[in-house]
């Protein structure tokens, strides 16, 4: 397509992954249908996962996981120095994800009781906007392929790039899932901007909040459903806290 | 009108062998231990209950899709090819409730009978068969009496009672009548009239929660600063579910999807909500509508006074199902009251 | 001429995680042949400490993208095992199919996107794209189905969403399954045509006896729960996999390592068919046999024909556990489940290789203590010796050279399908 | 079996491969389909404004698209989204229309980026309109704040075409700063024209500006009107046509003689959407033109 007389660019981009499930990566290789165009539609030229070629010249870095051991960080600086765009792609880059939970420990005592007379280096998670600026943030447990489809077409015409500001609950209900509230269960879905196709209350797990909250959320009054509902709140903080994307929300 | 009666076992060989069939099937069981019903695609009758009291969806849907492709462009040499397609497959509903036709009544009205009619609505309008049934009891918090929605005279093809072993049937279309020649059917007695009469009397006077919105046209600009907003709005949660389920709510957004080869780009319609937070917003940031109460009363006012004033009657047809699906215990008739209380004081 | 190569790959590329190879040849001699696992490391272990039962699974799925479902399966499991729950027959069958799914999905990732550039001499599968469309095309389909397949089943490919410790939660529409089942019918071909260009491609001719753990089929080929058995002749209960596996600290790796009766040991594909080559669906021994795999066979480079293998049995199970899907009721999904303090252990063949989760409950349902045991962590000091041996048979000739070993080693590597990100939990 | 029902396919109805003529109603059922036009010409106005010349790329499609002052085209970028436009030249060309718009976002920019020959889709004219016809006879006052000017030019053009049916004609217009004038090519032609009053102020001038400073309402100041054959078309965002109106309401001139165009979101242009509506009322139906009166009494307007 050339059209209106713009020129689409062919972005250069590099992927790389931190802390996390490589989940996210592999989402990149998902959607076959249009997996040729995708690939056809950017030139990648660093992918670890895929590819065995790496360059330093790229335009856009995306950037999987979080940080946890200090030579992450470094590598954060040196990324952000090359390219023009970084994306954090995931849950775990954009808040730090389940990693999060690590946090919670005393890092010393977890280190002995996995690794023994052995520790390994650690520190605490971070998510990379705590390193680093970040210019576009998708996140998801793992990321829609769909929704980094969108931002290869935006970055390709140049066009600003935007995630839907409404909560999970609409594509929850566009898809016909019965709430889980009313089947006794709790749900992030009304605080959770939306972007998922809302997998997990169709799944019957209620959403987590992976994406973290949507614009604006009414955290006083679903905080009071929630408990009205009957969960307590530790049941809450621990959904909130599961993804890390809720920050220092509090409950009461 | 024309009426028949017809066995019930009868009725159900009008159906199925060629076009898909849609009725109230149940999905699950809520913590009160109630069936939950949909409006589903179904192939054989025992899939469906048309006892049910109400749905969680209404069937908007099959006519105002969630998501619908309005045209594609296809570009070559910087030009560009519109197309448009809309849906003919032809399509039953079976069990549709009073309020769901008459919110199909509301909707035709926006959709065929203005200044711009819309043609996606009209296809699949004139491609869906509606059969419709009475209500045996007022379901949870409906108050479609009120809103006069409770009966209806027009706007389906067929419209059933159940007047014990047979159906009690309004023929409201040629297409149905034609239907019905393929069964045998009844002509009415004066013994039917008489059942279907006590059945309909025992119904009417069985509602008991009512809300009175006949002033509320007025009411709804005098009290636009009100509290009872404030108070509402500090609960909604902006969540949008409440006109997802809602059998009349058809505001909508469009966004434009280019294709991963780029030949293609697709202008696809998504249904919308008022409630939602950028809803009012415009280029620049500005949002004319920026907390949910602004947002809540917007609702009210679309549906009870703006409606009004387009069509000389609300848009709400009383089914209760925003009041229903919303976690934050917003419905109608406890807003509306409010409303008329804070009149009085 | 002395013989002297430096291979020295920082971050090896097209694995899953962050892993390195060092090798040293001076004067004709091995100073060093090293493959180590730097990636950061995620304490997952401690994460499931105080954590509820019902949130388990979930958070095991976080432990690896490409192997979540299994993850999920094997978390669940050891939960159940703990609260002595037995899931509904209709969940054990979805879940299978779920777990045949992720199979079908990461042996062709691994198959096609991953090990396959090396036959063509290409860095990666891009240049394929142009090359090889006819490849690609049927790569993209077969994993697009795979990926269908455990969306509908699980909910999500990556990180499912449908199970719960007591069973499933979502019930496929049959419509839904017999669609599938006429996909995957048809991509039968697809896998034969895979099979005859593996065919045509020369793997390295390089054999290490090794001991192989995995499962033990009883009547069918094993992917979930059951006793346990090495190559070497040792048996254990699903509960007992300590002994099994033996995880040990390296001091260079911030994964584990493992041993059985020899240094080392294998888990994976090779490992499943080499101890259960007599369960295999007979289509699939017919292309075993075509492609040379015969148990025991200890060839590290044949794993990936054993996965090829291993994809068209799952096509077959996946094709028959549809058929009694849809023609039975599926009835109650979830078994009641009451939290019950105790241990339990969940083994489950993960596409990579047999893999162990153990938690100690409180009375109230949540972890005391956690401990999981994952395929690559088991492959790892296999891979490592492996290495060693592959240098000291093709390295020390005088037409080697750097670039050539190292392709050798991380071919190897490859082979092994590592999950680096999951050992490092 | 005999089928139940025949399947219904609205093209079979009329012929529906055309784009449909919006001012007719009979064929005003494909509401999607969009006129073909070229962009035939970009003129930058200022760092953020650009005004486009576009032409339908058939020719017989003019005979179906006429327009009135006030009036708003649906602008269609294929892939990147449709947006609603003032238009910002004389009904009475029927050669070229233009558009002016302002860099605001997706759509928008993109279309900053276009270039000569680029096609567009156009769906419209929709909405109401300056009502010319009954303003002539009496004083008129052209006012304009900002992007304001732009859908203000095409009552402009259509007062000046017909400049001996109206008396006094006064054109206000007032910026931010000199650079963001609009159209200051065409001030000396509009002082030129006979008896045409054109003042133009800014709040914050640089040092070459040599004209009035201040808000816009100062100009009001200078200005004698006889309220009773005076009407006003005021143009601008909603803070600054709310002085303007007010200060004339004081001055004396009848609220419904008071013009304004308002701005909302909008996504269908044929009140279906509802983005637009402003309490109850369509933007795009029953606006965007008001009058003053109409305003004040829609809820949220302003
Ligand atoms: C009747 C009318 C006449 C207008 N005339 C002009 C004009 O002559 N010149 C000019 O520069 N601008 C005009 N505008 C404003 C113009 O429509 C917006 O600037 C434009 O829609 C921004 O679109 P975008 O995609 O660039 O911005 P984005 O913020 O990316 O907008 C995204 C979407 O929001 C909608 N939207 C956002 N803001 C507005 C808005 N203010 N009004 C309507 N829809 C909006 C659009 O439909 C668009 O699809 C007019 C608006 C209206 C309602
Ligand atoms: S299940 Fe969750 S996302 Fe869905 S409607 Fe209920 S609260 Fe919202
Ligand atoms: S439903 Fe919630 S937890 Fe699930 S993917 Fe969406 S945002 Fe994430
Ligand atoms: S009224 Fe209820 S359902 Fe509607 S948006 Fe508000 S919280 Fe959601």
């Amino acid at each position: 397509m050339k059209y209106l007389g713009i020129e689409p660019q062919k972005p250069k981009i590099a992927v790389f992954d931190f802390t996390g499930c490589e989940g996210c990566q592999l989402q990149l290789l998902n959607k076959e249908e249009t997996l040729a165009d995708f690939l056809s539609a950017v030139e990648i030229v660093c992918f670890r996962e895929a590819s065995s070629l790496c360059s330093d010249d790229y335009d856009i870095a995306i950037v999987e996981g979080a940080v946890s051991r200090n030579d992450e960080v470094k590598r954060l600086e040196k990324i952000r120095e090359t390219a023009k765009v970084v994306v954090a792609l995931g849950s775990c880059a954009c808040f730090g994800g389940v990693n999060r939970l690590k946090n919670e420990f005393d890092l010393k005592a977890a280190n002995k009781e996995v690794y023994g007379k052995d520790p390994k280096e650690t520190i605490n998670v971070r998510p990379v906007k705590d390193i680093i600026p970040v210019d576009i943030e998708i996140p998801g447990c793992p990321v829609s392929k769909a929704e980094v489809e969108s931002l290869i077409c935006h970055v390709v015409w140049d066009s600003p790039f935007q995630l839907p500001v409404y909560p999970v609950c609409v594509e929850c209900k566009q898809r016909f899932t019965t709430c889980l509230f009313d089947i006794g269960q709790m749900c992030l879905g009304p605080i959770t901007r939306a972007g998922c196709n809302a997998p997990c209350p169709a799944g019957g797990i209620g959403c987590w909040g992976c994406r973290g909250p949507a614009v604006e959320p009414n955290y006083k009054s679903f905080f009071a459903i929630v408990k009205e509902k009957g969960f307590s709140d530790i049941e809450l903080k621990e959904r909130l806290n599961f993804f890390g994307a809720f920050g220092e929300v509090n409950v009461s | 009108m024309l009426f028949k009666t017809i066995k019930k076992q009868d009725f159900f060989d009008v159906f199925l062998p060629d076009t898909q069939c849609i009725g109230p099937k149940k999905v699950g069981t809520n913590t009160n231990g109630k069936p939950i019903y949909q409006f589903l695609p179904f192939s054989s009758f025992d899939e469906i209950d048309l006892d049910y009291d109400t749905t969680e969806y209404s069937a908007k849907t099959y006519f105002l899709p969630y998501k619908e492709t309005l045209s594609s462009f296809s570009f070559k040499d910087n030009d560009w090819t519109q197309e448009i397609k809309y849906r003919t497959r032809p399509r039953v509903i079976i069990g549709l409730h009073p309020c769901d036709i008459n919110g199909l009544i509301k909707l035709d009205k926006v959709f065929e009978k203005t200044l711009f009619p819309n043609p996606y609505y009209i296809t699949r309008r004139q491609n869906t068969f509606v059969v419709g049934i009475d209500c045996k009891e007022p379901c949870d918090g409906g108050f479609c009496s009120s809103v006069g929605a409770n009966t209806v005279t027009h706007g389906f093809d067929l419209f059933l009672t159940d007047i014990g072993d047979r159906y009690f049937v309004k023929i409201g279309s040629d297409r149905a009548f034609n239907a019905l020649q393929k069964i045998k059917t009844s002509e009415i007695t004066k013994k039917d009239n008489e059942i279907y009469l006590q059945i309909r009397n025992k119904f009417e006077g069985s509602f008991e929660k009512t809300v009175h919105v006949e002033n509320l046209p007025n009411l709804l600009d005098i009290e636009f600063e009100s509290d009872v907003w404030r108070k509402w709005g500090e609960k909604c949660l902006s969540c949008g579910a409440c006109a997802m389920v809602c059998p009349t709510c058809y505001c909508y957004g469009v966004t434009e999807h280019i294709s991963m080869d780029f030949n293609k780009s697709d202008k696809i319609k998504q249904l919308y909500s008022c409630n939602l937070n950028d809803f009012a917003q415009v280029a620049g940031g500005h949002n004319f509508r920026p907390e949910p109460a602004t947002r809540l009363k917007y609702r009210y006012y679309h549906q009870h006074r703006g409606f009004v004033e387009s069509f000389g009657q609300p848009m709400c047809v009383g089914c209760n199902r925003c009041g229903r699906v919303c976690l934050a215990g917003i419905n109608p008739t406890d807003v509306i009251s409010d409303l008329q209380r804070e009149q009085k004081r | 001429m002395k013989i002297n190569i430096n291979v020295d790959v920082h971050h090896l590329t097209r694995v899953e995680g962050h892993g390195n190879i060092k090798i040293q040849v001076k004067d004709g001699e091995i100073k060093e042949a090293r493959w180590d696992i730097v990636e950061t490391p995620r304490f997952f272990e401690v994460m499931f400490k105080n954590k509820h039962y019902t949130t388990i699974g979930i958070l095991a799925a976080r432990i690896c993208g490409i192997c979540s479902i299994s993850h999920c399966l094997c978390s669940i499991r050891a939960t159940e095992n703990a609260f002595k729950v037995t899931i509904p027959e209709t969940a054990a069958k979805l879940r299978l199919l779920a777990k045949h799914g992720e199979t079908l999905q990461s042996h062709l990732l691994h198959v096609l996107f991953l090990a396959a550039p090396d036959f063509f001499n290409e860095p990666s599968v891009l240049p394929l794209i142009e090359k090889k469309p006819e490849v690609i095309a049927i790569a993209a389909r077969l994993k697009g189905l795979s990926n269908r397949l455990c969306d509908t089943v699980a909910g999500r490919t990556t990180h499912p969403v449908a199970f719960q410790v007591g069973g499933v939660t979502m019930v496929p529409q049959k419509r839904h399954l017999l669609g599938l089942r006429d996909e995957l019918k048809r991509s039968l071909d697809d896998l034969q045509i895979v099979a005859d260009l593996f065919s045509s491609f020369t793997l390295p001719n390089f054999i290490r006896e090794t001991e192989f753990v995995s499962l033990k089929g009883e009547k069918e080929y094993p992917f979930i729960g059951g006793s346990l058995i090495s190559s070497d002749g040792v048996e254990q209960k699903e509960q007992d996999y300590r002994p099994m596996t033996n995880e040990y600290v390296d001091k260079n790796n911030t994964s584990k390592w493992s041993k059985l009766s020899r240094e080392s040991y294998a888990v994976g594909a090779l490992a499943r068919f080499n101890n259960n080559a007599q369960l295999i669906h007979p289509k699939a021994a017919e292309v075993a046999a075509k492609l040379g795999l015969k148990p025991v066979c200890h060839n590290p480079f044949m794993n990936n024909v054993a996965q090829l293998v291993e994809c068209v049995h799952v096509v077959h199970e996946a094709i028959r556990l549809i058929d009694e899907l849809v023609e039975s009721d599926p009835g109650e999904t979830m078994a009641k489940v009451t939290p019950k303090a105790g241990e339990g252990v969940g083994a489950v063949e993960a596409p990579r290789g047999i893999l162990f989760h153990h938690y100690k409950y409180d009375k109230t349902g949540r972890i005391l203590k956690a401990n999981c045991v994952v395929p690559t962590t088991q492959n790892n000091a296999n891979i490592h010796h492996d290495m060693k041996s592959l240098v000291n048979k093709f390295g020390l000739t005088k037409e080697m050279t750097d670039e050539k070993l190292e392709l050798l080693c991380s071919m190897l590597v490859r082979s092994y399908d590592p999950c680096i990100s999951c050992s490092v939990h | 079996m005999k089928k139940i029902m025949q399947s219904y396919d609205i093209r079979h109805e009329t012929d529906m491969v055309e784009p449909l003529d919006f001012n007719r109603r009979s064929r005003l059922k494909d509401v999607d389909r969009c006129f073909k036009a070229e962009i035939t010409n970009v003129i930058r106005l200022t760092d953020m404004e650009k005004l486009f010349q576009i032409r339908m790329v058939n020719d017989k499609d003019w005979e179906r698209f006429t327009f009135l002052p006030g009036q708003f085209v649906m602008l269609e970028l294929p892939g990147y989204g449709e947006i609603p436009i003032s238009f910002s030249s004389s009904p009475s060309i029927r050669s070229t229309i233009e558009l002016c718009i302002r860099k605001a976002g997706k759509v928008t920019q993109a279309l900053h980026k276009a270039k000569r020959g680029a096609i567009v889709g156009l769906r419209g004219p929709f909405g109401t309109y300056f009502p010319m016809e009954p303003m002539k006879g009496n004083n008129i006052l052209l006012i304009a704040g900002g992007l304001g000017l732009a859908p203000l030019r095409a009552p402009i053009s259509f007062v000046i075409e017909n400049r001996a049916d109206f008396k006094e004609v006064h054109i206000l217009y007032g910026a931010k700063d000199p650079s963001q004038l609009l159209f200051d090519y065409q001030y000396e032609e509009w002082h030129r024209i006979d008896d045409i009053n054109l003042e133009v102020i800014v709040e914050q001038p640089d040092k070459s500006w040599i004209g009035p400073v201040g808000l816009i309402t100062k100009l009001l100041d200078d200005i004698q009107i006889t309220p009773d054959e005076t009407y006003a078309i005021v143009c601008g965002p909603p803070i600054m046509f709310k002085f303007v109106c007010k200060r004339l309401s004081e001055m004396g001139v009848p609220m419904q003689r008071m013009f304004v165009s308002l701005e909302r979101r909008m996504h269908c242009g044929v009140g279906k959407c509802c983005r637009c509506n402003i309490g109850s009322t369509y933007t795009c139906l029953d606006g965007p033109v008001f009058d003053f009166w109409t305003v004040m009494n829609l809820k949220e307007a302003i």
